[in-house]
């Protein structure tokens, strides 16, 4: 291992709180989209990180990584289909434009 | 053994309900017809099970017994004995005479009778199977199926404020059952092996302490149920808003149901609990007692100050329960037939008379005695029924849950006995207003009660006067199965 | 051939009288009467041999079992002692004598045949009660003669004081009632029976063995049961309904509230007698209560206009006299005095109620000169007045000697004075009531009054004939045979007679004749005068010392009251409890109309408040904004990261 | 410790800071396009990382699929913020200092707990090295399912996809 | 087991592969969509027919796809709401004009994914087969076209979902981390050692996170409401049964198996926010007007009700959840055939179009009052087994103020459910007569109310097979 295990964890957990950060206040429906994939890299850095150190078999790790890009990939597409589709009938991006259903 | 009569009695009703539900909607006196006929051969059925009731026995009878859910021992166990007999008798009786009164006055709305009398026949099966049932979970089963029709027949068929009485009184008594479900799966998980049996449960020890939290699951159940002075609320506006049949059934039957559940679950179950609650489950039924009749005095609407009445009048039972003595016991099982003849009657009048004027309002009446002498003779009887006159069936209860109470406390016995004088006073108040005095001259048009009504009241009043008389005829049922439950409880037949 | 279980007849016949003429009364009409006065003289005529086989010193008694009352078996029966056949005998005779008259008197009413029926059922119980063995048949039968009274005194029912009057009266003696029933569930648990024989075989015991029995608890029991004489035999201060009671018909104020009923008060106390015997403290109480409520009523009686009201206050008065006998141990003087007062207090009554007939007003200072116009009223009256006053050797005089020679001789010389007192008061009224009536000019010409049909006037006479005779079995004539056949029940103390007892009680009766005499015929004004002196006096009387008043200042409106203030806060306090459980949490909150909403108005549904309390806070949170759910996701996975953290 | 070794930690405690850097750039910059760009960066050190810890074919992996991914998250968001205009809306809301705030407890208490799990470092782990050979005999050996799945995953969703971006009929 | 030999396992599953494939090609061609929808019905039915019972738990393809009696239940529960679902939108006019043919493809898929679900057994196919089931219903959701509120349902749907499966799928990677292995078994095995409790308690918290937000566990569950609003009505019975309920499933033996070495903090979390579901999602409830929202809440209230069942992680738990699940199912899938009837027969969504139903079609209103009482748990109905099984574990775990708390939660939901019973039977109509209901619809009905009656009355037959 070239740096402690913890470095790297720690720097996935700040990626990942930065991502949660750019969800939680992001008024862009694509901003949260790209947070997101901020978050769920951070998971993916770790994955790889304990499959090089604390993996009983060592190629798990980097194949869940890989189904993670996979499925990334396709929550990205749908999430634009869908934004693209409220687009077309709200003619808005933003979050808190779109609260027509509520309490 | 075999013949399964209690079954049929059970699910009767049930049957009549399906013929009921297939009949068409537009026939309605063929739907009438038809659940009338079905109370009196539920009726003639308990008649017939009355015959083979051996009243000297203790233990249970007639007992039915069949695998229902064996995954959690679940039976289907139903028996009898001198505590239920009594009651479902009653049961059978009254719902024979609100099925009657039904027919003659109940403002069935526009074919809206197939409901009607669909949900009557349902909660005739609840009701017997209640007080049937021998296994908890059973019992549990059949407590809840009285409250939806119930709901239904307040909240369809009922006064002005119905929705709110029948969902006030939906609410209550499924808070309070849902406490006891609790309880009754306590209960299950303590004993061993896990049974819902009564026969089975009576026999186990079971811990002080549990006992006493069980208890309470219980006694919350229960006590919305008769109702217990602080859970009454629901019932004046439940018999004030309910048709008057319902009324009659409510105070009648379900009343009962909670101290019913008293004597056949909580009392033996948890005896050194009971013991234990007896101060406290005293002090309620003064409470309710004195409370009752304070507020039945204050009454200006007829059927609201009979349900108050109810109230004070359930307190004695609760009084002769937490006796826990012999005459206490009998006192309150007699108490609770006798509640239900005697109130159920003046509910039915109170109906007759409202069928009349259109109104409730006592202040608003007077000198009917002379315009409808028929019906103030009926009315003066089952008042002075009510306010307890000896010769008729009230006193005998009051003297003996009295009797009862006083070998318990001299201080509760004493102030209950405010509760007879009020008695007195909001009964004889109320003649006072409706009977007597100058005709109100909106009133010239009133005709006097007619045969119909009066073939409904004749029984009651037979009930109430040969039991006033001679209160063996019932006393010799309940008094072996009382002492039984009297030598679990530990305490010595005094 | 008698035997002694056909007296159960004497109670039953009445009962089958009262069960007929109610159900069929509507074909009976006037034969309804018939049927009373028929079911009643055959039992008088049943009764009677075998009191007069009770009166040879036989006892009768037989019992069966009712009730179980734990393993004891409750035994209803009757018994046949000198007490009770002394009452019977009385009761049948006055009670059959009573109906005959009443058969003229209620001619023409709409209800006839309702009328019989009650009087028949009050037959009935009070012929149970006379007989019964035990308290709880007696405590019964004494609870349906309540209700007899009630539906009698409230039989002109369109009448609201009527009605108004027959409440009352069923209120006031519930009470007394409510205690007698706690008083023999009190002597229950003391002693174990409710048996008359067998009480006062214990209490023979006791008395022969020192005193092992519980003295407190028999102490309360004596009392609680004196409680039901109160308000039974209208002693103070339970006395206030018997006056307005004379709203019912005559013959049944002759009947009940005069002769019967009231006198089951007393009689109650002498079958218990054993019991108060053994616990002495509790017979100064009795013979207070009874003093008070004698000269009380007389005093009362002095000033009343109303002709049934003074004969109310009379037979209170007499009452309080009878109880006082009772108080001093005098068993035999008050039983005495019972079963005199009833033949002429029935008789006064009787002839109110048939001049009342002939003149249809009921007010004294309307009527006057009756004499020639009704001679056999008026004579007959004045009969009975006579016995009432004490004067020998009519009947009331040798019972109200007794009486009063239990006072002088027991050694309560104040109690002695009082009842003197009252004795003079009591002929002083009755005297009035007389001269107003019969004597003098007419007062109001528009009283055109005749004499009464024969089926009236011959119970009179046969009264008269009583109220004149009924007193020698008491009498030195008869050697006190009555008070030694009582002395047989129950060991008491017995006085020499004095003669200057009696001279004492001549007196006062002649006294207040003449004092009556003298002012109502000739001197009138001085009663105005002596009104005008002493005021207060006067009007403290005429008010009947404010009772009513008292009672309905202090009683009735406070109770009616904690009666709405207790619905009230059942409809306010104890359903908003239940309802809204978060009364603190919504007091922050503003929007008091919601409040209101949701308790005041009711329309609180269950849960009410606080779930929709809450319900108003948590819905708020759905705010439509997906960041703000998520801000609560993260907020709660802190929240649980925390917790969880702090739990490791 | 050779010079290597130090150059490569150095080498990727850089990348890690560059990375970080550029991630907080995507969630605050105000225009969506640098923040795309700037989440291209992040994919890239993040791909650096990767190839340092062995993983190379994840890490060509990582490169070319999210450039695809990043590209049409850039295209879309141009296409879509190009009309709205300008640059003066408002991007964040108001809930930020909240989120800041919690998001230190959150990085705090976990930070912790990753400090204090002893984490089971295995030699074994530590010495292995995965060829893409071997990631390939895996996913067509007992990976076979789940690679599977997830191409039927991929259909799916890129069917409906279709069906819900299209325009209506 | 390889994947040859596991593939005869395999067939239901590929049966409706293959159906959705075929459904989705045939669509090109085929204008008359009732064959289209014919075709589907018939592969569910095929694929219902070859489902069979696992004498023991089968570990196929590797143990990716772990065949237990567990997910044998679910598999049944899963085609079985999907045929039910399908039925329901067979009738549903706004699904009618518009693509068809692809909604019921992607139920087919759908269902895939939910058998996929109850068979995952490690992380990798848990996290796939939850975010397909995620991705579908975001699609699902949003199905409508030109309908403002599903687009917005779907993209809220979405946001929350992908950031909720991201903090899961965190927390898989520090359960991976801190075990070595992606196996439940083996995460749990590690979890045993003291050292990593912190981790194993966050891990698991992020777990609740993700398959929470699936189950709408307060204060996950915010989504659920709006969505629910928003979708398509039959997608939105299918979304308050079905996902749920895999939830659930996939929650059990990830507690059961991966954390169960915790002892009690889990079922100390989860016991409160069984209470804090259950009270949200009543309390909510009382003021809704919207039916869907309504049912949404209601559906909320009873997943508390289920955690109980999860909470106390005991074998009466898990049973109790199964039968829970399963009595939920049929009633309120009912509950919503009727709104759906409704909704069609009125074209209103509130309350307030079953005002007076009893006189509008009085069998409707029977129905929908006997799922309203068995949502509420009245005797004898399905959903008072369930209640009380509920209760049962919960006693029995001793878990006695969870179930007071129940208790009392159980009264809230009687009084809003008598809402509409109250609304039906009580108020006076305010429309015209019903005329007869669709053919799938009533099918529906009448098949749910026998199976709620029939589970109330003999309970035993259901038991029996569920717990055997």
């Amino acid at each position: 291992m070239i740096i402690p295990l913890a470095h790297i964890l720690i720097f996935s957990l700040l990626l990942f709180a930065t991502g949660l950060y750019g969800v939680l206040v992001r008024r862009n429906i694509i901003g949260i989209l790209i947070s997101i994939e901020l978050m769920l890299n951070a998971a993916n850095i770790n994955l790889i990180a304990f499959s090089k150190s604390t993996s009983l078999s060592p190629e798990t790790g980097q194949i869940f990584a890989i189904f993670v890009l996979a499925i990334a990939a396709t929550t990205a597409a749908v999430g634009l289909a869908i934004v693209l589709a409220l687009y077309r009938v709200r003619k808005t991006v933003y979050t808190d434009e779109v609260h027509l259903l509520k309490w | 053994m075999s013949s399964h009569i209690l079954s049929w009695i059970i699910f009767a009703p049930l049957i009549g309900a399906a013929a009921v539900l297939l009949m068409p909607k537009s026939k309605t006196s063929w739907i009438r017809w038809c659940a009338l006929l079905t109370t009196l051969i539920v009726f003639g059925l308990t008649c017939y099970a009355l015959s083979m009731f051996q009243g000297s026995r203790a233990g249970f009878q007639m007992l039915e017994k069949a695998a229902w859910i064996p995954q959690f021992n679940v039976q289907y166990l139903v028996g009898t004995d001198g505590i239920s007999f009594p009651m479902v008798f009653l049961t059978a009786l009254i719902s024979l005479l609100a099925c009657m009164g039904s027919l003659a006055h109940i403002r069935v709305k526009e074919g809206r009778e197939k409901e009607y009398y669909f949900l009557f026949l349902l909660l005739e099966t609840g009701m017997m199977g209640t007080f049937l049932a021998l296994d908890l979970f059973l019992f549990y089963i059949f407590w809840e199926v009285v409250l939806v029709p119930m709901y239904f027949l307040i909240g369809i068929w009922g006064g002005p404020r119905r929705e709110y009485a029948a969902i006030k009184f939906f609410l209550y008594t499924l808070a309070g059952s849902l406490f006891m479900l609790l309880g009754i799966l306590a209960v299950y998980f303590a004993a061993s092996p896990h049974t819902f049996s009564m026969i089975d449960l009576v026999k186990m020890p079971r811990d002080f302490f549990f006992q006493k939290i069980v208890f309470l699951a219980f006694f919350l159940g229960f006590a919305i149920k008769v109702p217990i002075f602080p859970f009454h609320t629901w019932l004046p506006d439940a018999h004030v808003e309910a048709p008057t049949p319902i009324s009659v059934i409510l105070a009648g039957v379900l009343l009962k149901m909670g101290t019913y559940g008293f004597l056949r679950f909580s009392y033996p179950l948890f005896p050194e609990a009971a013991v234990w609650f007896q101060p406290a489950m005293g002090v309620l039924a003064v409470i309710g007692i004195v409370y009752g009749g304070f507020v039945a005095l204050a009454q200006t609407d007829f059927k609201k100050m009979v349900a108050y009445s109810s109230v004070s009048h359930m307190g004695f039972v609760l009084l002769g329960l937490a006796a826990m003595n012999a005459n206490g016991f009998r006192g309150a099982l007699l108490q609770m037939f006798n509640h239900g003849t005697i109130t159920g009657g003046l509910f039915l009048l109170v109906g007759v008379l409202y069928d009349r004027a259109h109104t409730r309002d006592l202040n608003d009446f007077g000198g009917l005695g002379a315009k409808m002498p028929g019906y103030a003779g009926i009315l003066t009887f089952f008042s002075l029924a009510s306010l307890g006159l000896p010769g008729l069936s009230g006193f005998i209860s009051e003297f003996l849950t009295l009797l009862g109470s006083y070998q318990y406390s001299k201080v509760m016995t004493a102030t209950a006995t405010i509760g007879i004088i009020l008695a007195a006073a909001y009964l004889l108040y109320m003649i006072q207003r409706v009977l007597l005095g100058q005709l109100n001259p909106k009133w010239t048009g009133l005709t006097d009660i007619n045969w119909q009504e009066v073939i409904t009241l004749a029984p009651l009043m037979v009930f109430i006067l040969a039991l006033g008389i001679y209160p063996n005829l019932i006393l010799d049922y309940m008094i072996p199965t009382l002492d039984g439950l009297l030598k679990i409880l530990g305490g010595a037949v005094r | 051939m008698v035997t002694s279980d056909q007296i159960i007849l004497v109670p039953l016949l009445p009962f089958i009288a009262f069960a007929v003429n109610l159900l069929a009364g509507r074909w009976l009409k006037h034969r309804a009467a018939w049927l009373s006065v028929a079911a009643s003289t055959i039992a008088c005529f049943i009764a009677i041999p075998v009191c007069w086989a009770v009166f040879q010193g036989n006892h009768f008694a037989n019992q069966g079992t009712w009730l179980m009352l734990g393993q004891t078996p409750l035994k209803f029966g009757y018994v046949m002692d000198p007490l009770s056949s002394s009452l019977l005998f009385m009761v049948t005779i006055v009670g059959t004598l009573i109906q005959i008259y009443a058969m003229g008197y209620m001619h023409g009413d709409p209800r006839y045949s309702r009328f019989f029926a009650y009087v028949s059922l009050f037959m009935s119980a009070m012929l149970t009660l006379s007989i019964s063995d035990n308290y709880l048949l007696f405590f019964m039968s004494w609870e349906i003669m309540g209700l007899c009274s009630y539906l009698l005194i409230g039989f002109y029912f369109e009448k609201d004081s009527a009605a108004k009057a027959g409440f009352k009266a069923f209120l006031t003696t519930r009470v007394g009632d409510v205690g007698f029933l706690i008083g023999f569930l009190t002597l229950f648990s003391a002693i174990g029976t409710l048996n008359f024989s067998e009480m006062n075989a214990l209490m023979a015991n006791a008395h022969h063995a020192g005193a092992p029995l519980h003295a407190g608890l028999l102490s309360l029991a004596a009392l609680l049961i004196f409680c039901g004489t109160i308000g039974k035999s209208a002693q103070f201060p339970l006395h206030v309904w018997l006056p307005d009671a004379m709203e019912g018909p005559t013959p049944v104020s002759a009947l009940i509230h005069a002769a019967t009923m009231v006198a089951a008060g007393v009689f109650l106390v002498a079958r218990s007698f054993s019991l108060f015997m053994i616990v002495p403290n509790v017979l100064p109480v009795v013979t207070v209560i009874g003093t008070i409520t004698a000269f009380m009523a007389a005093f009362i009686a002095l000033t009343q206009t109303d002709i049934k009201r003074i004969l109310a206050y009379s037979t209170i008065s007499q009452l309080g006299y009878m109880v006082t006998a009772l108080g001093l141990s005098g068993l035999g003087a008050g039983t005495f005095h019972l079963i005199t007062h009833a033949f002429f207090k029935a008789l006064l009554f009787m002839a109110a109620g048939s001049v009342i007939h002939g003149t249809h007003v009921q007010d004294i200072r309307e009527m006057g000169g009756l004499f020639k116009k009704m001679p056999h009223t008026a004579t007959t009256f004045i009969i009975a007045s006579l016995a009432l006053a004490g004067i020998p050797p009519l009947s009331g005089f040798w019972s109200k000697d007794e009486i009063l020679l239990s006072a002088f001789a027991s050694g309560h010389k104040i109690v002695f004075m009082i009842l003197l007192l009252t004795a003079f008061m009591t002929a002083f009224y009755m005297f009035r009531l007389i001269f107003l009536t019969f004597f003098g000019q007419p007062r109001n010409l528009k009283v055109h009054a005749h004499e009464s049909p024969a089926v009236m006037t011959a119970p009179l006479w046969a009264l008269a004939f009583g109220s004149i005779v009924i007193g020698f079995p008491g009498s030195p004539f008869m050697h006190h045979w009555f008070q030694k056949f009582m002395a047989h029940m129950v060991h008491h103390p017995e006085y020499e007679p004095s003669a200057f007892v009696m001279a004492c009680s001549v007196a006062a009766a002649v006294c207040g004749i003449s004092l009556a005499g003298v002012i109502y015929l000739k001197k009138i004004r001085w009663a105005q005068k002596t009104a005008e002196t002493f005021s207060f006096l006067y009007r403290l009387s005429l008010n009947k010392c404010y009772f009513d008043e008292l009672y309905s200042r202090c009683i009735v409106k406070p109770f009616q009251s904690l009666g709405r203030f207790l619905f009230g806060f059942d409809a306010r306090i104890v359903d908003g409890a239940v309802n809204g459980t978060g009364h603190a949490t919504l007091f922050i909150s503003a929007v008091k109309g919601w409040i209101d909403k949701y308790i005041v108005d009711g329309l609180v549904n269950f849960t009410g408040t606080l779930t929709h309390f809450l319900n108003s806070i948590v819905k708020r949170l759905q705010t439509g904004f997906v960041q703000n759910y998520l801000l609560i996701v993260f907020i709660g996975i802190l929240v649980f990261l925390v917790w969880e953290l702090k739990i490791i | 410790m050779d010079m290597l070794s130090l150059i490569i930690k150095f080498g990727i405690y850089g990348t890690m800071a560059l990375a970080l850097i550029a991630a907080i750039a995507v969630v605050t910059l105000r225009n969506l396009f640098h923040s795309a760009l700037c989440l291209a960066a992040v994919l890239i050190a993040t791909a650096m990382i990767y190839a340092a810890f062995h993983a190379d074919f994840l890490a060509a992996a990582q490169i070319l699929l999210y450039v695809g991914a990043v590209m049409t998250l850039i295209i879309f968001a141009i296409m879509l913020t190009e009309q709205l205009g300008s640059k003066t809306i408002r991007q964040t809301n108001r809930q930020n200092l909240a989120a800041l705030a919690g998001l230190l407890v959150f990085v705090v208490i976990l930070g912790r707990v990753i400090f204090k799990t002893p984490w089971p470092v295995t030699e074994k782990a530590l010495a292995s090295k995965v060829t893409v050979m071997e990631l390939g005999k895996a996913f067509m050996g007992p990976y076979v399912f789940p690679f599977e799945v997830i191409s039927i995953i991929l259909i799916a969703a890129l069917l409906g996809a279709v069906v819900i971006a299209k325009k209506d009929r | 087991m390889n994947t040859v030999e596991s593939l005869k396992y395999f067939i239901p599953e590929l049966i409706l592969l293959v159906g959705a494939f075929f459904v989705f090609t045939i669509d090109f061609f085929v204008k008359n969509k009732r064959i289209v929808s014919g075709l589907t019905l018939l592969t569910l039915t095929l694929s219902l027919c070859f489902v069979k019972q696992p004498e023991t738990a089968l570990p196929l393809f590797y143990d990716f796809f772990h065949l237990d009696n567990f997910a044998h239940f679910f598999r049944y529960f899963a085609l079985i709401a999907v045929f039910i679902t399908l039925l329901l939108s067979y009738s549903y006019t706004p699904i009618r004009n518009q693509y068809e043919g692809e909604f019921y493809g992607l139920f087919l898929f759908m269902a895939f994914a939910l058998i996929l679900v109850a068979t995952a057994n490690n992380l990798l196919m848990i996290f796939l087969s939850v975010e397909f089931l995620s991705l579908l219903s975001y699609l699902l959701v949003g199905f409508l076209k030109n309908d403002r509120k599903a687009k917005e349902a779907a993209i809220k749907y979405l946001l929350f979902g992908s950031v909720c499966s991201a903090i899961m799928l965190y927390g898989m990677s520090l359960a991976y981390g801190a075990s070595g292995s992606l196996e439940l078994s083996t995460i749990g095995n590690t979890f045993f050692f003291a050292p990593f409790k912190p981790l194993a308690l966050v891990a698991m918290l992020f777990f609740l996170v993700g398959l929470g937000f699936k189950i709408s566990m307060a204060p996950f569950h915010m989504w659920a409401p709006d969505v629910y609003e928003g979708a398509p009505t039959p997608v939105t019975a299918f979304l308050s049964v079905a996902p749920k309920a895999l939830g659930f499933a996939i929650l059990f033996r990830i507690m059961a198996v991966g954390f169960l070495s915790l002892g009690r903090p889990p079922s100390l979390i989860l016991t409160a926010l069984s209470m804090l579901t259950m009270t949200l999602g009543n309390i909510t409830a009382i003021s809704q007007n919207n039916m869907k929202r309504f049912l949404a809440y209601s559906s909320i209230a009873q997943a508390g009700y289920i955690l109980m069942g999860l909470a106390v992680l005991s074998k009466l738990g898990k049973e109790s959840i199964l039968i829970y699940l399963l009595a939920y199912l049929f009633t309120n899938l009912g509950a919503f055939a009727v709104a759906i009837l409704v909704e069609e027969k009125t074209g209103n969504e509130d309350l307030a179009a079953f005002s007076g139903l009893s006189q509008r079609s009085p069998v409707t209103a029977a129905m929908m009052a006997v799922f309203l009482l068995s949502l509420a748990g009245i005797p004898p109905l399905a959903g008072f087994i369930g209640k009380y099984y509920v209760f049962a574990a919960a006693l029995q775990a001793k878990f006695i103020m969870l179930a007071v708390i129940a208790a009392i939660n159980s009264v809230v939901a009687a009084y809003y459910y008598f809402r509409i019973v109250r609304l039906m039977y009580l108020t006076p109509a305010s429309g015209p007569v019903f005329s007869a209901a669709p053919k799938s619809i009533t099918v529906v009905l009448c098949l749910t109310l026998v199976v709620v009656l029939a589970m109330g009355i003999f309970p035993s037959f259901f038991l029996d097979r569920i717990l055997s």
